[in-house]
């Protein structure tokens, strides 16, 4: 069986049919959600993608958050559904409150634009398995409010439970402890400032490359959802 | 109608680039002795009805729900004082009622 | 249905309808502060056989403003159709909202360059990131979906304080918007010179791609066909001149201040954008227009008067009250000249209003029926029930004034090209040479532009082939055959300065090669002619040899002009700016897996330069830097030249044979080597033909020249197709180690450079 | 120590993208009746020096030559009421003196 993933739009979102098209890239069923559904369409997996939800005025995720399809997609995160936040995605999970922290401005104020170099903290996730730890990757960030943020014994916790799953080598923007990614207890829900859906394919990906080192987020919830 | 200010800024213990940006640009700009700058921000609601303790209810409802972050943000609801043109009276002189939370 | 009611008009306003317009001539009209000659509000009124209604008074300023309708550069633009080449690929040429062009397969591209640099100079995020807008809009309407955006810039000194107001907010407002639109942006210029202070240019290009059977155009027919006003409300935006009639029309009791600045909103401009796709899909549409410049006023007249040119009947019914407002103090004078942005018009059937509707409750988009194609061949609007516009379009939209400006060659001229930097020092020895090299890097107009474009998102649609530091963007088009684009956008205001006939056409003739060395045909043009004064003679001028070269140019090369956009006024205390034609080239490559990049990427490769060599200088990167100088000529033009040099980049890129490409410009060949090198992360080792002196070969730059990188296995099959076809080709090194070197002078290493390269701008903005 | 507010907000003529993206917002969290909303920034700055007319004109210039832009921008300058802590007493209390300027 083919596994189903989905791909929230949200009004404003922008890198949709990337994620889709990376989906699509690594044999998965891509299925388009709209934010108005509650509807799920039945998927095995769901990506909120990257770009300016509502505009992102007020705070990045903000609004989106209240969209009748994140009520069904926190409805299933809590029930085990894998849920990839990209971006614009991390921001709205952390809203939603399904990952803790927030992602404030940049430290530098601009927005980054770049390819970064990463280091994979932990492959216990749906969405890190096909990785091994401590691997360097490169993936592009782009964002203007991706410095990750939260309190203290917060991140001693996300630390002690092994929920930081990818650290940047060259902090970009001041994120605490380096944090490029972090996953919920569980594992199902992954928030990631950086877009490996940008990281698929030799004639796009990151230059010089290597290319498509994110390619594996997305082998990785595939096997996950065959072999089960 | 009531006029409802939300001032949402960053809780203290949460870095602000911005304002530090600021405090930073400032000595560039001549100006000295400038001990600290936050930055946050300022909603100014319009709602229907009377501004009485209710529509302090709802725009604090409205601050907790959605215009504040309360993990990283504080909020403070007051009724606007001043009143809607350029050249204003204090702001301070109608403001009835003021309360801040810290999330 | 987000249809809003009407709303009641505001207090004291007293409405000059057609009826009192006729009853009452000899009221006098404030048409001189709206910018009106009396001879042109002579011809309104013959045309109109009484005065004006001050609503159509409104309408006329706006759309005979020479930024509307083009009035001093008509008869110079003229040129672009009658010199075009004969091709088969142009779909839609100027005079659309931008042109089309086919690009093979089932698929047409649309592209087009636009100025927003006055309001960039009073409010730079704003200007920056409306004129991003606007542009976008204008491919839109075409019924493509934009795909990316480029921006070519212009400021003052590197140095002088304004530019560091207005640089970073520019930057800031073009990524802040193109960003949040999911629009890559692939490309663009940022260049100093102390005559852009007070006038910087900011002039933004967009490429949009569609159906061939899927273009749009702003026609309006078919009477009883339903007019639609939809995307944000419309407000006090950009209105300044309004305000002459408003006072003249009503009294007190209304806000004073109408804002001079427009604030864009992408996100409203994100869904309308979608929501147009979905409503053009659906074949919704009769006719559609964006709302820019002169907004209500252009829209109506241009979708009118077409329809009627085209269908041979039409015109227009509008219930102007009927407009969703953001502002309900407006008045129908304001609301007609407001450039409030983010709005569209579409002229739809009334069977498909419905659907219409659904698709815009869909995304949120307020939309409104405001009025009905008819077939009186007039436009008329109303203002709760009262007439207050009568017209015949045609009269708005195609036969406003048109200008004979005087113009003559300027008396320093003369002087200026007398001026040649010959006797300018020039280094000698190779640690004069090295020094050269890294102070050149590190001079704003060479020096890397990371701070720049990193701020702009370079790969959201997942695309993007190739965009910043490469000599053209390109794009994937189609997934399955590879099918893409490039576009390259280029112009030298001092090479244009010294002969303004000769800048353009080397302005297009770098476009040009940049496309080719990518490995795209280049196939056709868009301009952007920033200018000073037109009614300066010497200004005028400027712009008509520079129209004239550009056309010229583009007879030979076979690229037509699909259309474009003309800046005058850019000069401040009788100062213009230098004359800036800047030119954008689109091209086409069969297989983007096929492209060239500029990187040297392969130890041992061979390098070669392609094209002549000579003594050039004037106008340089070089003269400019080391002595402040500018004089003499520009680099000879040879477009013969430049044909043959992108038939071999492209016939190169074709079979295989190139490791890298990358054409020789500002700074001359050891600008492009270390470019390649520090892109590449690979130095090179050059040894410099003997005929040549070492300055000259590296710092020349006489234009028809690139330096390629071939494999050591290709070399001989390279250079006899050159030979072959009769291009001068010349082995200049091999790539090799960690070090740029010029045999005999000098050896930097790359660290060297990439520190003195990337170093400038954190240091001018960070 | 001068605590100095400064509240910018944009013109009232000037499209508030930001307000408008929260009033369209909140109908769909349940919010009925809400006018209006316009959205700007709060700045707190902490002066050093007495908190009297020269701290308030220093603030009043930091205002105008950065805080702000008077282009589509006008802000407002006043002591800042509450105190340091987070179970504040009512702004308007202790605020002494308020300004607002068109720019
Ligand atoms: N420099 C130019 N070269 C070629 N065509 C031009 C030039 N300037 C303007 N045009 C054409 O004239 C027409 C009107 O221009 P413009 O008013 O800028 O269009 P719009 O109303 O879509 O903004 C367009 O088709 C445009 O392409
Ligand atoms: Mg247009």
């Amino acid at each position: 069986m083919s596994a189903r993933i989905g791909v929230v739009t949200f009004p404003g979102s922008q890198d949709d049919q990337d994620a889709l098209r990376a989906v699509a890239l690594v044999g998965a069923e891509p299925v388009a959600l709209w934010h108005r559904d509650a509807d799920l369409r039945q998927v095995d997996a769901v990506i909120l993608p990257g770009g300016f939800s509502y505009g992102d005025y007020l705070r990045a995720g903000a609004i989106a958050r209240f969209s009748p399809v994140m009520e069904a997609v926190i409805a299933g995160a809590r029930e085990g559904l894998p849920v990839l936040g990209i971006c614009n995605g991390f921001q709205v999970l952390c809203e939603s409150h399904l990952l803790p922290g927030a992602l404030i401005r940049n430290g530098g104020l601009l927005f980054i634009n770049r390819d970064e170099r990463l280091r994979v903290e932990s492959t216990a996730t749906a969405w890190t398995a096909d990785y091994s730890v401590g691997q360097e990757i490169v993936i592009p960030i782009k964002n203007g409010e991706g410095r990750f943020t939260a309190d203290e014994h917060t991140l001693d916790e996300l630390e002690a439970e092994g929920r930081v799953i990818a650290r940047y080598l060259d902090n970009p923007n001041g994120s605490a402890r380096d944090i490029a990614g972090i996953a919920n207890a569980a594992g199902n829900v992954v928030g990631l400032m950086p877009h490996p859906e940008h990281a698929v394919e030799e004639l796009t990906g990151p230059y010089p490359g290597p290319a498509t080192d994110g390619l594996p987020f997305f082998t990785s919830i595939l096997k996950q959802l065959v072999a089960a | 109608m009531a006029r409802v200010v939300v001032d949402v800024m960053l809780k203290p213990e949460i870095l602000d680039p911005q304002g530090q940006a600021v405090q930073r640009a400032l000595p560039r700009l001549g100006f000295d002795g400038i001990v600290d700058v936050r930055q946050g921000k300022r909603f100014e609601i319009e709602l229907d009805g009377p501004a009485n303790d209710a529509a302090l209810a709802r725009a604090r409802e409205i601050a907790e729900k959605l215009l504040a972050n309360t993990v990283i943000e504080q909020y403070e609801v007051r009724f606007d004082g001043a009143v809607d043109s350029a050249t204003a009276a204090p702001a301070a002189a109608t403001s009835t009622s003021a309360e801040r939370t810290a999330g | 249905m987000t249809t809003q009611p009407a709303q009641s008009a505001p207090q004291h306003y007293t409405v000059d309808t057609v009826e009192n317009a006729a009853a009452t001539p000899e009221v006098e009209q404030p048409y001189g502060a709206l910018g009106v000659k009396p001879d042109e509000y002579d011809r309104i009124r013959e045309i109109l056989g009484r005065r004006p209604t001050s609503s159509e008074l409104a309408m006329y300023s706006v759309m005979w403003s020479e930024h509307c309708s083009y009035k001093s550069s008509k008869v110079h633009l003229k040129q672009f159709g009658e010199k075009a080449p004969e091709v088969d690929f142009l779909l839609v040429g100027p005079g659309e909202n931008a042109g089309v062009v086919d690009v093979g397969g089932d698929l047409a591209v649309t592209f087009k360059i636009e100025s927003h640099n006055h309001p960039s100079y009073v409010e730079p995020y704003q200007g920056a990131a409306t004129g991003v807008g606007g542009i976008v809009r204008d491919i839109l309407t075409m019924g493509a979906r934009p795909i990316a955006v480029m921006d070519p810039l212009r400021f003052g000194a590197a140095d002088a304080a304004d530019t560091h107001r207005v640089l970073p907010g520019v930057v800031r407002g073009i990524g802040g918007y193109g960003n949040s639109l999911g629009l890559p942006n692939i490309g663009g210029e940022v260049v100093f010179d102390p005559c852009y202070a007070g006038n910087p240019l900011v002039n933004a290009l967009a490429v949009g791609v569609m159906k061939k059977s899927e273009i749009k155009l702003a026609q309006a027919h078919g009477p009883g066909n339903k007019v639609v006003l939809f995307g944000a409300r419309t407000g006090g935006d950009g209105i300044g001149g309004a305000s002459v009639l408003a006072s003249a029309t009503f009294d007190d009791g209304r806000p004073s201040k109408r804002p001079s600045v427009q604030v864009g909103d992408p996100f409203m401009e994100k869904v309308l954008i979608e929501c147009c796709l979905e409503i053009f899909a659906e074949d919704l549409v009769v006719g559609i227009q964006d709302l820019g410049a002169a907004g209500l006023s252009c829209a109506t007249t241009e979708l009118a008067a077409a329809g009627m040119v085209s269908a041979g009947v039409g015109g227009m019914d509008v219930q102007l009250d009927l407009a969703p407002l953001r502002d309900a103090t407006l008045v129908p004078e304001e609301i007609l000249m407001s450039e409030s942005q983010e709005r569209m018009m579409a002229v739809v059937t009334p069977a498909n209003v419905e659907r219409f509707f659904a698709l815009c409750e869909k995304w949120d988009v307020t939309a409104t029926v405001i009025g009905t194609v008819t077939d009186t061949g007039r436009l008329r609007m109303t203002w709760h029930g009262e007439t207050i516009v009568d017209v015949d379009p045609r009269t708005l939209a195609h036969q406003g004034p048109v200008y004979h400006r005087p113009y003559h060659r300027p008396d320093w001229q003369d002087g200026l090209q007398a001026a040649v930097p010959d006797s300018l020092s020039r280094p000698k020895t190779g640690e004069e040479l090295r020094e050269t090299v890294l102070r050149l890097l590190a001079s704003p107009n060479l020096a890397d532009k990371r701070w720049v474009v990193e701020q702009y998102d370079h790969r959201v649609r997942g695309n993007t082939v190739l965009a910043h530091g490469e000599d053209s963007g390109m794009l994937r088009l189609d997934e399955e055959s590879n099918l893409g684009i490039a576009l390259s956008t280029d112009g030298n205001g001092r090479y244009t300065k010294l002969d303004p006939y000769a800048g353009a056409q080397l302005a297009l003739a770098e476009a040009y090669r940049n496309v080719a060395a990518t490995g795209a045909r280049p196939l056709a043009v868009t301009d952007c002619l920033n200018f000073g004064s037109p009614e300066d003679p010497e200004v005028m001028w400027q712009f008509a040899e520079a129209t004239r070269g550009l056309a010229d140019a583009c007879q030979v090369l076979g690229t037509p002009v699909t259309g474009g956009n003309v800046s005058f006024y850019n000069q401040t205390n009788n100062q213009a700016i230098h004359p800036t034609p800047i030119v954008g080239v689109l091209g086409v490559i069969d297989d983007v897996t096929r492209r060239t990049r500029l990187a040297f990427e392969a130890e041992g490769d061979i390098l070669l330069l392609l094209g002549d060599t000579r003594d050039e200088f004037g106008g340089s990167e070089w003269a400019h830097v080391v002595h402040g100088h500018l004089g003499g000529l520009p680099p000879k033009v040879d477009l013969e030249r430049e044909r043959l040099l992108a038939e071999v980049l492209i016939a190169g890129s074709r079979d295989g044979m190139l490791s890298a490409a990358h054409d020789l410009s500002d700074g001359g060949l050891i600008q492009a080597i270390v470019e390649s090198a520090l892109r590449g992360g690979h130095g090179a080792r050059i040894v410099l033909p003997d005929e040549l002196d070492p300055f000259v070969a590296l710092f020349s730059e006489s234009a028809g020249r690139a330096v390629v990188a071939v494999p050591r296995s290709e070399e001989l099959r390279f250079t006899d197709m050159c030979r072959f076809r009769g291009l001068p080709v010349a082995r200049i090194g091999v790539v090799d180690g960690d070090a740029v070197e010029v045999q005999g002078q000098f050896s930097i290493p790359l660290e060297e450079l990439r520190r003195a390269h990337t170093g400038t701008f954190p240091a001018l903005f960070g």
